[in-house]
């Protein structure tokens, strides 16, 4: 019988070139975090699937019953698991955290789906601003700048969705105009909504988004107002940096302020996460 | 940058590229379509021509910006693409087929296995898909399958195999969809081919 | 009990049914097959004309005794049946292609997605599979992927769409494939019938 | 959230009817079984995988690691778990035992493969001889015959297998005649071959073969010799049952000289196993 | 190596003279149950985890992730197995059902813990009413006496807990009489507390244990209105039979008017299931 | 319901400090292998069970069945996953590798034993030569050194065993003196045994220790005879480096060559693997 | 029927049948208690004397119908025994101990190794569990382990020991505990049992 | 660096320091031992007593170099530790015990639990073990379980009890335990201890 020479779904050693080349790019991000002031945290590769509820995509990543008849994952994604090993000694605040390691996924494919993920990400743990909004967003494309991508940031705030009636939802999910009737809904379908315009009927979410807007500024961000679908544990800002050259996206982030109070000690706080295996193609 | 738009080739890909034309997009000929040629540039838009299976993938991967997909096609693939414009024409459902009197619903032939397997989970019945590539209701016929879930335009087809039609499974149209990569990094352009396709959508109806 | 044999319509079709002819059988004849109808009974003979990648699928599941199918087909399919002739025309082989200098294989378009995930796995290449309904060599053209699995006749699409042959997954041929089920309760029968095929399948090339 | 409704892979529940059905033939199998001096075992619907090494088609049961950090698989073939229940305590032979339960597959769709199989089946442990041979398959025959199904038993002796040579083995494997020579073998292959023939490369099988002919008959009973491929367990007489007027497969048998073994007591056993929900649809 | 002899925590095969005896009783059983108008339903040996939420306890079964990345759990209840597979198909009540089959559960071991559980039950799903109740329990008791064994029905209504406060369940839980001023209460409590009692605060469960005592009477059945800890998925009336001469538990049952909802279709339902291996010793 | 703090057996995460601590070990050690001319290579935390055979110890890591049905197991051991990662490809020999990462644990609780453990380990492939046997000791002990550690490292040559009789290795296991009769194996085991005596039974093996101990010197090395117990894959020098002052087992190490073999190109190895929490207590 | 009650050899032994005996019950004589017997039978009770830690392993698995035990007994083998009656005597503590200024818990040696789990896990401590058969406070002066978990009386062994009480992991007093299925089976017998040791409790710290 | 060595209180804790003092130690005095001190430094040594089962635990996770416990605790706790020297006093045997006629083994109670599990499974008996912590043997005759394993030394207490030896579990012997750490990292020393024990082992039988 031949040896198998197939890895299991999600996981591929990377041997010399591939682990230098990782390597390099971990060790610039972490010293440009560190400059930055913030501080690891390591995180487990397995954890009880119970805690986080509904938070991860059970059909993401590898799940089993242990020997203790518990659920386990692997670690599939690191927010949650950052929220559930602070919030126990969560202390004086805001705390500058990261984080780096591997996320494993066995989904079924869909493109670079069943590729080893290793991801770099931080966050700030309890600081509610806008300011705090907009360090961690500049942060992000300074990071992906200093690796020599263009970076082009598209953010929004994912709270206008609790605004808006099922219908408009509806149309925003799939991009469809049914005929809604003229006024603010209808142009955040058709993309000509005004932070104005969000305003009369999401006063919080729109001062948000132009005080995030007013210190991030245009060049290499984009608002996207009618960016709404899919919130997952985001609760305001929402936003994804890509390759302004290849489209590729590096990383994705945003605010989560319900997520500690999930796990015992409520604290708002923003992070991004990169995919540092995106950037090795792109950089 | 040019932006890539994937044709289906066959039945809708005339209409769709009336509709095209009419939005002032600049497509290829009949003539040139009567080459063997799949990939035509023009000015910003490069036209692809690929199978109508093949275009919810290309757009969910990326390969194409936009396309023209129905949406049995874009259910079979799970495709997240975004949906703004449905065309109002091709027009089709997709439909519980079997022999009149058959007993029970054990296994179902179709050239749409995820999709009937959903049909079938979300009504608890345990039944075998299996996947055929072509004349699906044959399979009713020679009693490869007790049913067959398979899209019907006119029904003829039904009947010349002596079928009948059970269940609406899904309703069916062709739809404009834009790849959620582009519409959120070329947002201005992707608003723009949304909106032109969607003014011209109803040319080839009227006309 | 009469026997049921399935035949792929299409590119085959025609020395097929010259081989069936020689080996004594009576089959449809070429105005009754330019009709839609898809069955045929003759004598103890019924024909049917289903899709080229079906055949296996009626086999195996004992919807048709026999057939003819590729060896493309009847590994995509892990179908099971007997292959007890090969027949001397309709080979081909199933290449990876690439354009020139594709550094890397990251990914593969294909119509036979099993078939190229155990060719991935068999050489410890860790690339995706994108399944296809069609025009495969364009994925590599438009880069949908790096590289393309397909089957390769006289080379000319490869050389149209300026990529190249790079490695052989499998040489194809069409068999005959009887079902095991019928093989051992009708034996003497399928024995019959592969007797005459293995007898008249050079009919068509000595022809 | 709507209640999923769908059951795992190869099981569903039988209401009333499909339960009342599947208890009657069970009634009717069991006292066939008992009426013949076969005695019940109750095998268990978990067992630990690796005492059956290669036994069981690891693609076709579930498995799952248990509390114990063990390898345990969920019932999908009963023939091996006889053997490895009744070996430790093996006293009185010849023994003969039935059993009934059902097996779980959770293999891909193949026809009939995610169906729930219910089985019944036999087994003569520690008699070695042809007359066990024919006993078992005159058995397995008639069982059907009283539930009013017409049998047609395919047989033939797999140990002829070791007397080909590798070339003569792949053509009956595939049934294609590569040019091989006139000879027995070739006339294996095309079907022609006789007893005699066969005596001429395999001596012993075709004595055990000329021995179960002569009880079993030609009367619903096909001798197949070039029936060969895929032995797995069984080590001679091997016999499949049709329903001659359907072609559904109702049970499979043969004999397994070498598997008590495995099991640290070696017996001699010749045994059938029927699905009952073939049945279902046939009678 | 060895060959690895034990089995699996839980499982164990039975041989001749225990698989004869356990085939003995379960005919007679189900004989019995088809005589007092009850059909079988055959419920498979795994199922879904997720639809019965919390009605499982997870520490008992054994739990897997299957191919499908969903938690599976082999059978270690019955009861809402029973609910799930006939719940979308209800229609002509009341229903008379039964079911048969092993239960397995990995807990730690505690007395008879790990022994395989093999067990017959029935259940009335569509009736409401104290006859319903009373029927149940006179067939239970009914089904014991003819195997020979004198049963003690101990049965209370377990819906009188919601009528008690905090310190009275907790007393009732350890029998532990913290100063509680004289009253019902108090009564319940000590045990001196009669039906009259407890009409004071629990009217309906009151009425009912009234009417199903006048059916049942005091011959083998006794009222213990304190008995009220874990009610399970029960609603109502919950009882146990005990063997009279041995106090071996033979037998659970009771009222779960809410279980049918949980899958979709709301009936009453009251049901018993008897633990053949307990009789296996009694008997 | 609380939420549940704790983590699964094997992992916790690790704070700020603990972090800190683990990283500025990180950073030191990877900066002295690739001083050393080490390249890295990453593996996978997951892998199938099937291709390690008996090299990996079930009941030591996490086991699971992933969605194809095969066996999974959690990283516990990086050497025999370096071998299976190399091996397709090994060409330049030859090849000096580094990792890092965790491994899991799950065996029941023994001192340290469900302790997450972070690993740096390196090894020489493609040279079978005493020298790179020296080579990995003095590199591990100097690893050690500039750590601030006083290494001792106590080494044998496994093979010695091979030459032993079966009531020799019994007394080395247990170091009991069965009363053998004088000569090398009796001084073996009675701790009295030089190169020379064991040059009587087993010369290669003493050749090799011959040689090495000359390169390393007695200064922190520490020959052990007698130390031939569970080789593992081990083939020929073994070696532990414990923390002079408190005893503690930092790394272990040794030569494996038949492990690339195993995964279908022999190669001749060398290495050693470092715990970094070990460190974490002794630095 | 003869009710079977556990008694717990050595230092409740004494109070324990002092309850009994003021509860009217025919308890064994000092004198008889002097010899090895462990079992007397006395009109319709069976008095067993069984170690500490046992009375809930009998009392659970129905080999006694009743039984004095400590909470800490019944924790530690998470008995289902009902608890009626809390005695008024053998109060102690089960105490988190270590040495002074240990930095930080990393094992702890103890005769309750379920009750230290639970504990050390509902402060989400990773930390292992040691168990030991006696002299446990040694294992924290010998570094074994950096704490101890124990049941702490009067305090002097841990200030012998040099050590310190860092945290009450629970407050331990004798029960009586009765098992379920005896109060099932046999109600007024037990219940009658239970009012009568409730009645009799005081007496031993008021005499 | 002193050694530290573990001695089990009781029955062996005379002819275990009557070996050490033999072989040249300096042991603790029969004063000094009645007091409560449990701890003694001499010299090079220092003396730990601990309870009988505890020995294997202290020197498995290397808070004492060494030891002297049977095989009965070293086989229950998987005691890694090397066995250098057996004693040739305080010799029994771990026995199946049960009253005469016990009809099956169903459950067994010991002290034993590991020891137990694993004889149990190395027969293939399906048996309930309930671990207790003392009076072992009462278990059977109260009918707690079928079975009963515990050590045995003259056989009195099962005679007692009316219940008789059905089978040999394993033969227990006292040794000398070394842990492999200090065993490497101090080898010199630790063969000396062995040496030295080795030849002092048989005094207390021969004085």
């Amino acid at each position: 019988m031949p040896t198998k020479v197939r890895y299991p779904i999600g996981v591929r050693p990377l041997l010399l070139e591939e682990a230098a080349r990782r390597r390099r790019l971990e060790t610039r991000f972490v010293s440009m975090l560190e400059r930055a002031g913030f501080d690891e945290v390591v995180l487990p590769i397995i954890d009880y699937a119970d805690p986080y509820g509904g938070l991860l995509d059970a059909r993401r990543g590898y799940r089993f019953v242990d020997r203790e008849g518990e659920l386990v994952t692997i670690r599939s994604d690191f927010t949650p698991m950052v929220a559930r090993a602070l919030a126990p000694s969560l202390s004086a605040l805001p705390l500058k955290v990261f984080y780096r390691g591997d996320v494993i996924r066995c989904e079924a494919s869909r493109l670079g789906a069943n590729r080893e993920l290793f991801q770099i990400g931080a966050e700030i743990v309890g600081d509610a601003s806008s300011d705090a909004d907009a360090e961690a967003m500049l942060l992000a494309a300074s990071v992906a700048r200093e690796l020599g991508v263009r970076p082009l940031v598209v953010y929004n705030d994912v709270s206008i969705a609790a605004s808006l009636d099922r219908d408009t939802l509806d149309s925003l999910k799939t991009k469809r105009r049914a005929g809604s009737p003229a006024g603010p809904f209808s142009k955040l379908i058709d993309g000509t909504a005004t932070l104005d315009d969000i305003a009369s009927f999401a006063p919080l979410a729109a001062t948000r988004l132009r005080e995030v807007q007013r210190i991030v500024g245009d060049r290499d961000f984009t608002l996207q107002p009618d960016d709404v679908d899919e919130p997952g544990y985001y609760t305001g800002i929402r936003f994804r940096i890509y390759d302004a050259a290849t489209r590729a996206l590096l990383a994705q982030g945003g605010r989560y302020d319900s997520l500690y109070g999930r796990f015992g000690t409520p604290a708002a706080a923003i992070g991004f996460t990169f995919t540092i295996d995106a950037f090795e193609e792109g950089a | 940058m040019t932006m890539r738009i994937a044709i289906p080739k066959g039945r809708l890909q005339e209409p769709v590229l009336a509709v095209f034309a009419a939005a002032g997009y600049d497509v290829p000929t009949a003539s040139e379509l009567r080459t063997r040629r799949l990939v035509f540039a023009r000015r910003d838009v490069e036209w692809i021509f690929v199978k109508d299976c093949d275009v919810p993938v290309y757009v969910e991967h990326g390969a194409a910006d936009a396309g023209i997909a129905g949406l049995d096609q874009i259910l079979e693939h799970g495709c997240s693409a975004y949906q703004p414009v449905e065309l109002p024409f091709g027009r089709c459902r997709m439909m519980l087929i079997a022999a009149p009197n058959t007993p029970r619903l054990e296994s179902v032939a179709t050239k749409y296995p995820r999709i009937a397997r959903q049909y079938l989970d979300s009504r608890a019945i345990h039944a075998e898909v299996i996947p055929l590539g072509g004349s699906v209701e044959l399979a009713a016929v020679l009693q490869l399958t007790s049913h067959v879930i398979d899209l019907v335009e006119t029904g003829e087809t039904v009947r010349i195999h002596h079928l009948e039609l059970q269940e609406e499974v899904a309703e069916i149209t062709p739809r404009l969809i834009v790849g959620r990569t582009v519409y959120r990094t070329a947002t201005q352009r992707m608003r723009e081919l949304i909106a032109r396709v969607e003014e011209a959508k109803d040319v080839y109806i009227t006309v």
